[in-house]
């Protein structure tokens, strides 16, 4: 089992004919990723990797039952676009594109929410189910089907922690990138809800960074799980207000330093890791 | 990208929410140029993107319109915060019976707008906040929910705003968030939101942030003369080197000059550095899948860095390919040369053909390679992170 | 017992210090209406006829209990005033004002029906449950306690038939003034639905018109009510094409023919009356 | 309220719908100077707020730009469903491949927008509906609905636009949904949305109906030149008296002429009239509350109709009282002077107080009350109809 995304999902790319959009359908069907159709509007009719284009998501749901989509389109457009899938009945949607404005992110979640959607995103790696579904744009190098979920706001510390999970054999189950932009289409704690009701899932590393919201939330649901869950959080060091790239990594307030975010997982009942290498020896002393 | 106050109040007049009769002056005669014209106290006030500005002793009320250009001078040569003073804004002195806080936000781990109101003004909300949450009226919307008069009278009186005065605090909060959602801002503030002496409301103050990456589709922006601008205050030069070149970095006050791939492990590997004793010189985001002219650059900053003794290198290939990292990198080594020790690590995508790509080039030319180690997927990025440490101890004289 | 309105609603005026509210409340009150209080929006703390007024109809609903309210308000402030009546808990609201912007309309009978809230007009006479309570400006002349209900369109057909009802010896439960403004906040079709399921009420006198939309509607609901409906429409013999005063009453293609409407209603089981002393006649014949 | 289409064109191009490069002319002169402007055969059309205009011999194609002058004179010389033609649009004549229909209007019914789009148009889209249902998309909105661009493209593709053209499409779908929310319109029309020989959609005409009630806030449509205007065609000059006084009134062809109370019993009151045998020579609504001066001008509009041989009364006292009724019809009597015979009912509120007015003024001046006959609640109104239409029998010299 996996969460999210495995070999049945039926995935489609919207904006499959430009040029991130092509290039990562092909690698995506490369790693054996279920990849069905596509949209880009007024391209309807053509093909991509062998894959049928539509103008709508309607279309392509229609025509391929699509109900997974992973979004390659410029920031500006993807408000539309992902309501144009959640509305169409897609159930999962990977925002790849970064620096999706604000606003649109919060009409985003409240329709995801609407609809019962699970949105990644913005400025998402993507999501990989090792062995399965490669949705994004995961190097597939890192990963090995195991044991153990992560949850990450960052692509670059997934690919560590599963190059590790990997290199120390336990292998990953599902590794959910939720994307570096200030608002996200999911948060922590729902990701790990769904680690939880995994029944392969045996423990989960969840990173987070200095800045963003979205690591408190997930102390309530951390302390009411039974899979147990590793925290790491990125920035412990860093200095006060000082903007450290992602645009939602400002301290806000009290809320966010990364001292507090890892106090206040491990008060819930996280196990910190400060470096990657502490994780295997965790997971050890868990019995996972 | 936040607006000076004198840009926000212009948006605020546009909105229809009353701001006093001022005009922005870049040189002491225009404000006494001003102050005559306004016939009225002038209170001259600097133009800076902070907050703190009257702590500073930033804001001058002049009783006499003729001293005006005295305490012009004065505040021109202020710097507030690290900010220079280059513009201020010449208003009539308000005659202020009580100020109020009115705000705009947004609530990211709710996914709400939410209106922030108080009956204190004029300070530090935060502080209130913290202090006597009570003292402060919060009212969530979602993004697309219309806000009422009937709303707004509601926050009004809750933050003592008495009957008379709903007819003119309605429209103000209700265009507030007009505002808000018009500009995709991140923040609207009114702080203060004055009564006068005559009973009239007017927004005193501005703090307007709007999201940087919504401002393309408010090209009456640009009209009104708000262009684009970095978020932060003062850069240093290499700071300011980076931002034209965009690539997002801050100096700090270590001696390893960081080199990571994307903004995650960016501020990761800061972490790994300190753990094991060593003290980073600068945050860095390679961006994904960097261009090799992107990477020579992400190097010259760094190179050329006096406080830099060493160089961290780390890249995971995802999108980007090791073998592109190693042309890129290698490119570099030989249009610039690198003047000091650089430890580095790839793993991922093609690595295998990135280390073979260096072993080739060190083969051609060893002269460029000499202070240069590199990695594989063999060796943990800890071992890379203690290297580097180890490395600095070294080029500071130590053992 | 009643539908609507009755002595036991609490009812408050909206711009009850305007020169109509003021008016009327006095009017309402001597009736004997239970007038609670009102607003008017930075008035709050004053009094009209005794009765407290507040800035908000949330304030006015907290401080006195009122569940009905009565709309004396410009045109142009009804969407709001209407809105804000409903959000806060407000279960029927009476809009007597007319010539109400049509997508104004549209937005306040959205946010009734997602509040389970009843409203009446733009541009009615209003409502009265005789002996109870009177809502609008309804004079009281015509009306007596009995056991035929009515609905119509237009205040002055309101007070024909109650004075024939009256006259007669029937007698009304309530007579109900949907408007005549071209969108109305209630159907035919629901006040019928009321009536039929009100146990005083032995019969219903509809009165529709020429142009409109809703009498059709009516149709369904009246091939399944046990109470009895006669139904009277006014400009059967209107020329075509003709604008006929109310601004909804132009007719639209097919629908809306007086002949049509009448012959419509009487398929779907409504007994017609020509004239006002018709429905005495036919009333008496079914034995009510 | 509705719009001419050179109006609404202008809207449109406000909103980016593309149109015809077209101007206004008011004579042949200008026209000739436009035609030549245009550099393109022009096809000047009438601008007349009513459709058929096209069946009424109205679209003139002059293939030679110097032909136009006598082409614009014939047309300035028309009466299009009676309205004169005083202006024409000039435009360059389209190379039309097809012709589509898009609309926007209101389903009262339901309490939705509705868009309506169809792959036949130029031609009356309810004849369409009425024969060919299949052939008309309808897609429902709440009127605090967002349409997007993919609602849009499906719209589109339903009326056989194709998948390149969806670009062009998909704008044009969605401005005219929020020119019709911006605007408070009943109706906004494009009929026929065509595609040229060259692949453009372009909005070849345009039939826009604004909520008279809702213009209060568009005060730019005046700024454009719209004001506010009667929403049907010509008007006799009764009827444009009384849309000058304010009161909705229609001529019939009848001999009755009615002086009823609010508009319900304006419609009933005249069908009352027919029912007995009897024409009614006018439709009349006295609004709620008509004042003294009012009550005054309904009548010197009947008593200065020729057709009017009978005028037929009734007030039922509701917001207002019988006792100023009464007054204000004596003020007229005495003032105008009644020619023709009247019978009238007053109930409801205050009615004893009317009677007995009229009573104490008819002992005073008899001869006043010569032609009137007043009755109260005793005497049903079905009563006052048959006795108008005995005393119009008489008139007419009947028995």
């Amino acid at each position: 089992m996996a969460i999210l995304v495995d070999k049945n999902s039926k995935v489609m790319v919207q904006g499959i004919t430009g040029g991130a959009g092509s290039f990562h359908t092909k690698r995506m069907i490369a790693y054996g990723t279920n990849i069905v159709g596509g949209t880009t509007p007024g391209k309807g009719g053509r093909e991509v990797e062998g894959r049928p284009v539509f103008d709508t998501v309607a279309e392509c749901v229609g025509g391929t039952g699509a109900d997974t989509s992973v979004i390659f389109l410029p920031a500006r457009f993807v408000k539309d676009a992902a309501i144009e899938s959640i509305r169409a009945g897609v159930k999962f949607v990977v925002v790849v594109p970064e620096h999706i404005p604000i606003h649109d992110m919060l009409l985003v979640r409240k329709e995801a929410m609407k609809h019962g959607c699970t949105v990644l995103g913005g400025n998402t790696a993507g999501i990989i189910t090792p062995g399965e579904a490669n949705l994004g744009i995961m190097p597939d190098i890192a990963f090995t089907a195991g044991r153990v979920g992560t949850v990450s706001r960052s692509g670059s510390i997934t690919y560590y922690i599963a190059d590790t999970l990997t290199r120390s054999g336990y292998g990953e189950t599902t590794c959910v990138g939720l994307g570096g932009d200030p608002i996200l289409g999911s948060t922590f704690d729902e990701i790990l809800a769904m680690f939880d009701a995994d029944e392969k899932t045996r423990a989960v590393v969840m990173t987070g960074e200095i800045g963003g919201v979205y690591e408190e939330r997930a102390c309530d649901q951390i302390s009411r799980m039974k899979t147990p869950v590793i925290a790491m959080i990125g920035g412990i060091f860093a200095p006060q207000g000082k903007r450290m790239g992602h645009a939602g990594a400002i301290v806000e307030g009290k809320m966010g330093t990364a001292k507090e975010k890892l106090d206040a997982l491990a008060a819930a009942g996280a196990h910190p890791a400060r470096t990657f290498k502490d994780i295997p020896e965790i997971l050890k002393k868990l019995g996972v | 990208m936040r607006l000076y106050e004198f840009e926000g109040k212009g948006l605020f007049g546009k909105f229809k929410i009353p701001i006093p009769d001022g005009r922005v002056a870049s040189t002491p005669d225009e404000v006494d140029a001003i102050a005559k014209e306004i016939n009225a106290p002038p209170a001259p006030k600097p133009q800076v993107l902070t907050g703190g500005r009257g702590k500073a002793g930033g804001v001058k009320v002049v009783d006499n319109p003729a001293d005006a250009r005295a305490g012009a001078e004065e505040l021109f040569e202020l710097t507030i915060k690290g900010f220079p003073v280059e513009k201020l804004l010449v208003e009539p002195k308000l005659d202020i019976k009580k100020e109020l806080y009115l705000g705009v936000t947004i609530d990211r781990l709710n996914y709400k707008l939410v209106i922030i109101a108080s009956g204190e003004g004029g300070v530090d909300i935060e502080e209130i906040a913290e202090k006597s949450p009570e003292k402060i009226f919060r009212k969530s919307l979602d993004i697309d929910e219309e806000l009422y008069g009937f709303d707004a009278i509601e926050i009004a009186k809750k933050i003592g705003i008495s009957s008379e005065l709903t007819k003119q605090a309605t429209p103000i909060v209700v265009n507030l968030l007009k505002l808000f959602k018009a500009y995709d801002a991140k923040l609207a503030e009114i702080n203060p939101l004055v009564i006068t002496g005559d009973g009239k409301l007017i927004a005193a103050d501005s703090r307007i942030s709007l999201d940087d990456d919504a401002v393309f589709r408010h090209p009456d922006l640009a009209d009104m003369g708000i262009e684009k601008r970095h978020e932060e205050g003062e850069m240093t030069p290499r700071e300011q080197q980076a931002t034209e070149w965009g690539i997002p970095y801050l100096d700090l006050d270590g001696n390893i000059g960081m080199f990571p791939g994307g903004a995650g492990f960016g501020i990761m590997g800061n972490d790994f550095i300190q753990y094991y004793g060593g003290k980073p010189a600068n945050f860095m985001d390679s961006g994904g899948g960097p261009t090799p002219e992107r990477l020579a650059r992400m190097l010259v900053l760094l190179n050329e860095n006096p406080n830099v003794k060493v160089i961290f290198g780390a890249r995971f290939g995802g999108i980007s390919r090791c073998d592109d990292f190693a042309k890129g990198v290698t490119m570099f080594l030989k249009e610039h040369g690198l003047s000091k020790p650089m430890v580095c690590r790839m793993t991922g995508n093609m690595w295998q053909e990135g280390v073979r790509l260096f072993d080739e080039a060190k083969k051609e030319n060893p002269e460029l390679f000499k202070n240069f180690e590199f990695h594989g997927i063999e060796t943990p990025i800890e071992e890379i992170s203690k290297r580097a440490v180890e490395l600095a101890r070294i080029a500071e004289g130590g053992n």
